[in-house]
């Protein structure tokens, strides 16, 4: 699958997640795309964990303002109803339960759950902001991850080997081949990808998948 | 999201025995229609967190005299005498917490902080049964989070979005219980468009707000 | 002594302790006309427990504002300056230090410092508002009180009796007898009121009072 | 009193070996003059604390550069390469730790709060050396307050007590920061006197400043 076409596929898919009025934080990357694809009727408020709620557009050029950027370091706007608060209150926004979903990148996640995407011993080590907090925090945790990295292995794994974001958080993969629900039995495979078989699914993940009959094709 | 809804449809929320945490320091910032409301409702057995008793007959005091509280966590209930009055017979269980304490655990119910160490009440009937922390020589009690069912805000302005203005002392433990409850309700002396209020001036961000009535 | 007298010496007396600039949180009753009698030159910032800081005078009549009282529930006013937060951050600025001084009343305070002066079990159960948060975190503690309860019995004792607010934080009390000074030592008598004899002083006081020899009387 | 000061003069608390906490997101609400005047008196040996590295050249960056740092206290590097690629050698030792637990731990620091527990960490490196309890079956990292020598704090609009307002997101660690230490230096984009800021919207109380300089 062309990788342009499957970010936005994943983008599409997780934007079909929000209900009217939730309170969203999205990661840097391909998280950050979700934004373009909400559906009709559907308004959502983007948390931006340097200070506010209502987080809007990238300003046009000349139209920047240098006390507002988002998490990513780039200039922002705000929406109407947006808020700005301190840090901390930043936080107990996120850790107190207040955000409905967040959506995030992985190096890797596993069937029990587990996210290990902030650090990469000896070789990338940035330090884990907010991410730790977030998944925590947020009522449900989307994946949002090609399904293999760029060696070709399983980003989806039966136990997370990089060291930890947090432990039991993911809720939801949406990959470029699949969507797929953490259940307290284990990883259920619930759609998968236009042209792929589920038997090409399972052979790409590393977990096991649960396959309970009802698989569909990601509709976006 | 237009949260501005009518004091019926608010007060659905509000059932038997769920907790309640009220807002106001004196009657000042207490959101009288709402604790009206809760009143006429006929609600029974809450679990009531708030500064203090209210005034007689005011705020809290409401609650009180219509015996709608089974168990109450206050600072302090001097300003209320009809509180005291009732001691022997149908007074509420009481639990007296300090206020920077009650403050506090109200934020951690808030902000997911799953208790906290204070000073305040090491050496004092305020240790009972709690668990004591010494760090660097320095005595600690364990306090933990308060959490709510349905808060009931005073605020000065609100946007239809819950964006909240507070005025003055009406802040108070208002926006501090906004964060604690499940479902937030609003009493709001005035209401705006979404956009009126300058964001960097939000003293309470609309997320946590549910509903807002017109005070 | 007179009763009015003693309490306006106390007040007067008190008011010298402080620097200009302190931030100062003046309890209910007697505490209160400390903030009359400021020397010449020192200007202090007065915090209110309920939620800001900057107490100004009580408005005249008619003047009152339905959303501006006191910790004590009477109409207030701010001073320029002011600022108005929330009770979190009340404490914060109490139980972090950032209180300099509090004058405070009390029932009875001993040679360790321990403080007694809101309960009387069985009796007076109002609870204990923002007085445990005061004492532990306010830089000085003041006690402003008469020297013998309204039997005639001293407040001043070896052990209190009555359950305690906190664990020695008395620094400094000031009755309508004598300033005393909690030291390391114990209490030790600084001044005594014009008219009054050490002799008189300590057999008004249940606690033993280190007396140095430079015991001096109390100038207002 | 009115605080406003000269940079010469607000740098004198300013010492070897001391911990400071500066203020800024990506540089968003850092107080550029300060930390170029404490790079400038050539002070040693610092701890600092900042929710980051700074841009390269920039911010906290300045300090990195002219190796005035012994320890780091920071949530994330990652936006000054310059940082990293002092690692083997002459790199501060670096604590890393989670944004919200940084908040948190400075505002526990200015709040007289001696640790508190938070889900934040658990099952993680951030685990490491730190006391874990376990209340109603869910597990909390017990994190310890952190306290400052010198706060460095922009703000956008400051009366001459020290009553500070803050804009857009350049608010960030700078009220929390301002709490938790002994000694706080405002750089200040507007100076008013006493008086014309709404006491309804000042975002940091004037208790907590010491000195303000024009930014």
């Amino acid at each position: 699958m062309a990788e342009q076409n499957g970010r936005e596929m994943i983008a599409r898919r997780i934007a079909k997640e929000f209900k009217d009025g939730d309170i969203v934080n999205l990661g840097i990357g391909l998280p950050t795309l979700v934004a373009n694809y909400l559906p009709e009727g559907v308004e959502i408020l983007l948390h931006s964990e340097n200070g506010f709620i209502g987080l809007g557009t990238v300003p046009p050029p000349g139209e920047e303002d240098k006390d507002l950027i988002n998490a990513g370091n780039q200039f922002a706007t705000v929406v109407p109803g947006a808020s700005f608060f301190d840090s901390a209150t930043s936080f107990t926004i996120v850790r107190g339960g207040h955000i409905d979903v967040t959506v995030l990148g992985t190096l890797e996640v596993d069937r029990e759950g587990n996210i290990a995407n902030y650090i990469i011993p000896g070789k990338m080590m940035p330090g884990m902001g907010g991410a730790m907090d977030m998944v925590v925090g947020a009522k449900k945790v989307i994946i949002a991850t090609d399904h293999l990295d760029k060696h070709g292995n399983p980003k989806i794994l039966k136990k997370c080997r990089l060291p930890l974001t947090a432990v039991g958080e993911a809720d939801l993969i949406v990959t470029d081949m699949a969507v797929i629900e953490r259940t307290g039995e284990g990883l259920v495979l619930k759609e998968i990808a236009p042209g792929l078989t589920v038997e090409e699914v399972v052979k790409n993940t590393e977990a096991e998948l649960i396959v309970n009959g009802s698989v569909k094709t990601i509709e976006v | 999201m237009n949260k501005v809804t009518t004091l019926e449809n608010a007060m659905k929320r509000v059932t038997d025995g769920m907790t309640i945490m009220l807002g106001g320091f004196a009657n000042v910032g207490t959101p009288e229609l709402l604790v009206e409301a809760v009143v006429a409702k006929g609600v029974k057995d809450l679990t009531v967190v708030c500064l203090d008793a209210g005034l007689p007959g005011k705020g809290a005091g409401k609650l009180i005299n219509a015996r709608a509280i089974k168990k109450y966590i206050t600072s302090h209930v001097g300003l209320n005498p009809e509180f005291s009055r009732q001691k022997c017979s149908e007074q509420p269980e009481t639990v007296l917490v300090p206020q920077g304490t009650l403050a506090e655990r109200i934020r951690a119910g808030g902000a997911g902080i799953g208790g906290f160490l204070t000073p305040t009440g090491v050496g004092t009937l305020v240790e009972e049964g709690k668990q004591k922390l010494t760090l660097n020589g320095k005595d600690y009690l364990l306090e933990l989070p308060l959490k709510g069912d349905v808060a009931l805000v005073k605020a000065y302005r609100a946007d239809k979005a819950g964006n909240l203005v507070f005025r003055k002392s009406a802040r108070n433990f208002n926006p501090l219980i906004a964060t604690a409850c499940e479902y937030v309700i609003v009493e709001a002396e005035q209401i705006e468009d979404v956009g009126v209020i300058d964001p960097d001036q939000v003293m309470l961000s609309g997320v946590f707000v549910d509903a807002i009535i017109q005070g």
